[in-house]
């Protein structure tokens, strides 16, 4: 996790306009946030200084060098719904520990305290500027928004809540791929999410999938890479293998821009790589262009 | 002392008793080899399993092909961009059933090992086994897949290609099959390289095969950067055959013979077949639909978590 | 004296019109343009035609996009290998009606026409093309290819890759499509590497665009052993607009304004948009079984022969 | 054309056992071909003077250096098909000069006396081994195996044919692409010939192509290159674009081995590379496995 999420995670009396609330939760989480004025913190990609708010009221890119922070997920359905859209589902998930791995409840208890969530995955249902879908958003905050039962689980229900309300889907993934710590029941995810696609797909249903940095492993070898479009945020890092796994099997350096968004764009695997401040239009204008089909 | 010292042990002991020929002290010697059979070979930990699924004498895929079936044709290409040797795919006839046959394929031999990129496949692998699939489904032929692989190759050439992108274009695919899909974990399942084509009705898998989400030198050199505590690590990730069994990850168990598979490959072999033949004539009472309902049903239940409940009713899937 | 000495004649006239600027003369002259635009520029050849349809100033597929739609997102890749910038995808409203977009794409600079391979697909720029159709197939929506190359390119990572494979590939899903396909050939339509984007429920074309099984130079140079011959070649090979109206093979010709498309490209445009828009509605009352039926049988139709019949009564079929 | 083609034109008194006759043909064609003992030809391979009667009985494979010579179609259907098996289709077909090219119609009667075909394909009923199948061959000595509109029209046929008789196709390709005379006809066989393999295949039936020297053009980028299961003699010339037009674009010489059999099936196109002596076993073998579906 990078300082700007540990940044992030201090803010506590941020007002913020998400409802987290659907007909079958009670739960009410603590989800206001702050950051204090005149916090700085340093630019992973340039190394500048920069005041955090300054960067926030930027959409979240560094002032500098144009870098695009890792995002919280609470913080990109902030930024890319509609205000009060929002409507979460699938709340109520408890993660188990399947390996009795020493300590994992802990780390778990210890990411919820820390981002306010449940799991590295949330999801509900949104409007873009009136344009209803389901969104989902993966939290690298949480455990390098690893894959475990639980994000496998509210994936394919996301696709299933989609097909039940008949809409489009839109998936955010921000993953370091599957979740060691459940083992198998973290490899057998890929295959739930994929046919959870699959399904959604043969109805007819358009699924957008944005990949921001990082995506890899387990997320970029089933559900990230499925999307009908498929866009992602300038220079995020995807792959199947980490680069650092890459660099031993070869035993050399990898090329610079080596798995990011462009060379990936370049290799034939995304529609289009967008920056940031136009995501949300272009969400919107392809949400449109498709309701036809809803 | 791990499985494979104790094959060794045993071998040594065979000759001496072979080198002593028709002595007195020979029943003795016997008996010792019998007792260490009986007392030291057949306690195997998880990390003897993983030496053995690894082990060079294991029969490979295409030695169970050869043994399933006499006409085994192999058709080579992605159509796309070029063939990988470390994925074979064909058809062949099993009992008289013709099968399209899909199998990750590991070298006997150094060369062979270098042919085949030690059965780590590149995504035309996986492109090839998915056009092999969408074969069998235009001809309601069923699919049998045998999985062997450390994984999918990380390399430079593999990430380029998108490799993400083919494993995950499998399992999409894969779960719109409408023809029995039967795969074997033979020897390492290792990772999503080996889910690739394990995403079937029903999985068999050897009694000492392993399947895993990573290594067990990768788990432990990331838990404790350690890579020399693997063999813990493979206790503590559960990846033998019994232990997925339990987790109803797999569905049959096919027994080794002792001292593991390339003790008596053509008991293996045969052993495999039959229950692979089972499991077939099993599916094949399930319609089209059926096929394809049940292989994802199947998949949809795999999780191991908790639904917190409002009423204070706790459901538990596993 | 072809076309383009034509055209540059003609600027030359006007020129000296303007510099005349409000003198006696002026009227003269005028009458003079006059005549020859009525009795020189309106006649073309054949070869008046090939070199209006490879005008660099003539407009490109992007041009026509960008008039035809105000929000087309453009789609990169193939999913598999690269992203062939020869082929442009996407999706675009046209008067309220989302199109798929796909359209091989010329240079209007140096620099571009580098880029854009002059118009030259890859393999992979088919594949795009064909991941694309079968995306619009998804969902339900119709196809608009705008058809503009010399020909598939003729190099050694096309071949390794398999063009042919790719076009053929093409060809054959192209006839499994169940929306409405529309074709329009803008400019060069170059053999099988056309085709592969022309396999439509209409086909229009530009009164000034070529489609051919080659270019006229290939054609000379093989039957002449003189590429000079072209000329000669574009008028026997029938491969203007007209030609293959009178063939059948095209099924509408987009009037051109006085000189070509690059006299006039807004009105060039607006006919091209409105000749599209009222194929489209009048292939949308069709259903979607009744598109694929009416594409595949005009296709089948294709071919001029004869067949001896043996009650000495002869069909021809044209 | 090499010089064996020439070659086998001349047989005139040899015995064949190939009924061309179906219930709708009046026309019965001369095939009688014979080649005079001890007639020697040169292999193009390796250069070796053979005698060619030996050269056939091998299988019309060169006995110094395993060339596969380009084969006759009607000597194609003699050695592939069962005795007495075979049953022409589609005969009766007239080429037309749709161009008004000077001197086509001369050229196609000069082949079709040399050959003693309609054009440069044939199709119809075969049994190999007992196996039932449609069966179509190009022959490369009928002017380079290009494809007109009769080509087209008769590769159509096969499938049509096919689909009635519920069986499956298997077609030798052998063409130098399309039939350049007939323009803009000729290119739209691709599109038809292509279009009736989509029917065919759709009605789940099992199409094999085996592709020998050469095959390349239109040919390549349309049917020969949809074959279910795709075959190739060794060493045949595979490509869309010719080699001497890749070498004029590129503006260098040609890898040696580009654009043949075992090179394709290296990038991944070609299921096989089978030498003509087992090509009669494979193909039987192919269709008892695909029994089931027919
Ligand atoms: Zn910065
Ligand atoms: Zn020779």
């Amino acid at each position: 996790m990078n300082k700007i999420g540990e940044t992030i995670n201090k803010r506590k009396k941020l007002k913020h306009n998400i409802r987290l609330m659907n007909e079958e939760s009670r739960v009410n989480r603590e989800l206001d946030l702050d950051i204090p004025e005149g916090l700085y913190d340093k630019c992973p990609s340039c190394g500048k200084l920069t005041n955090m708010k300054l960067n926030i009221e930027n959409d979240y890119i560094c002032k500098s060098c144009g870098y695009h922070f890792r995002m919280r997920a609470i913080d990109r359905i902030k930024y890319i719904l509609d205000e009060d859209s929002f409507v979460e589902k699938g709340i109520g998930y408890i993660t188990l520990n399947p390996l009795y791995i020493e300590g994992y409840e802990a780390k778990i208890n210890k990411y919820k305290k820390e981002t306010s969530l449940d799991e590295a995955y949330i999801y509900g249902f949104g409007q873009i500027y009136g344009e209803p879908c389901i969104i989902g958003v993966m939290d690298s905050h949480f455990m390098m928004g690893s894959m475990g039962s639980v994000v496998g689980e509210k994936v394919a229900k996301t696709f299933e809540y989609a097909i039940y309300k008949k809409l489009p889907v839109i998936i955010f993934t921000a993953s370091g791929g599957a979740r060691m710590q459940e083992g198998i029941f973290s490899l057998m995810q890929m295959a739930k999410t994929s046919a959870a696609v699959a399904k959604h797909s043969s109805l007819g249903y358009l699924y957008v999938s944005v990949l921001t940095d990082p995506t890899t492993g387990g997320v970029t070898a089933s559900f990230a890479s499925l999307g009908d479009i498929i866009i992602a945020e300038p220079n995020a890092l995807i792959g199947f293998a980490g680069p650092r796994v890459i660099e031993q099997t070869i035993n050399q350096k990898l090329p610079e821009g080596f798995q990011r968004s462009e060379f990936l764009m370049e290799k034939g695997f995304i529609d289009q790589v967008i920056n940031r401040k136009d995501l949300k239009k272009t969400l919107h204008q392809i949400l449109h262009m498709h309701r036809r089909t809803i | 002392m791990n499985i494979l010292d104790k094959e060794r042990k045993l071998l040594v002991l065979e000759k001496n008793i072979s080198d002593l020929g028709d002595t007195e002290s020979v029943s003795k010697l016997v008996e010792e080899v019998e007792k260490f059979k009986k007392n030291e070979m057949t306690k195997l930990s998880s990390w003897d399993k993983v030496l053995l699924a690894r082990h060079p004498k294991r029969p490979k895929s295409r030695d169970f092909i050869d043994y399933f079936s006499k006409d085994f044709i192999e058709f080579h290409g992605d159509r796309l961009f070029g063939d990988d040797k470390s994925i074979i795919g064909g058809i062949g006839s099993i009992d008289g059933i013709v099968f399209t046959i899909i199998a990750q394929q590991k070298g006997s031999t150094v060369e062979e090992n270098i042919k085949r990129n030690f059965g780590m496949p590149h995504p035309e692998g996986y492109r090839k086994a998915l056009r092999l699939m969408k074969q069998a489904e235009k001809f309601n032929r069923p699919i049998l897949t045998l999985i062997d692989t450390p994984g999918a190759y990380p390399g430079l050439g593999a990430e380029e290609r998108g490799q993400g992108f083919a494993i995950a274009e499998n399992l999409k695919e894969m779960s719109r099959l409408t023809v029995p899909v039967i795969a074997v974990v033979i020897g390492e399942g290792g990772s999503g390289g080996a889910l690739a084509l394990g995403f079937a009705n029903e999985v068999l898998m050897l009694e000492n095969a392993i399947y895993s989400i990573l290594s067990p030198e990768g788990y432990a050199s990331i838990v404790w950067k350690d890579s020399t505590k693997a063999p813990l690590a493979a206790e503590q990730m559960k990846i033998t055959a019994a232990d997925l069994k339990d987790f109803d990850i797999i569905d049959e168990i096919i027994q080794e013979p002792f001292g593991g598979a390339h003790f008596n490959p053509e008991l293996t072999f045969e052993k495999t077949k039959k229950c692979i033949m089972d499991t077939y004539y099993h599916l094949n009472g399930l319609a089209r639909t059926e096929l394809q309902y049940q292989r994802n049903a199947k998949v949809r239940n795999f999780g191991f978590l908790q639904r917190f409940n409002y009423d204070n009713l706790k459901e538990v899937r596993k």
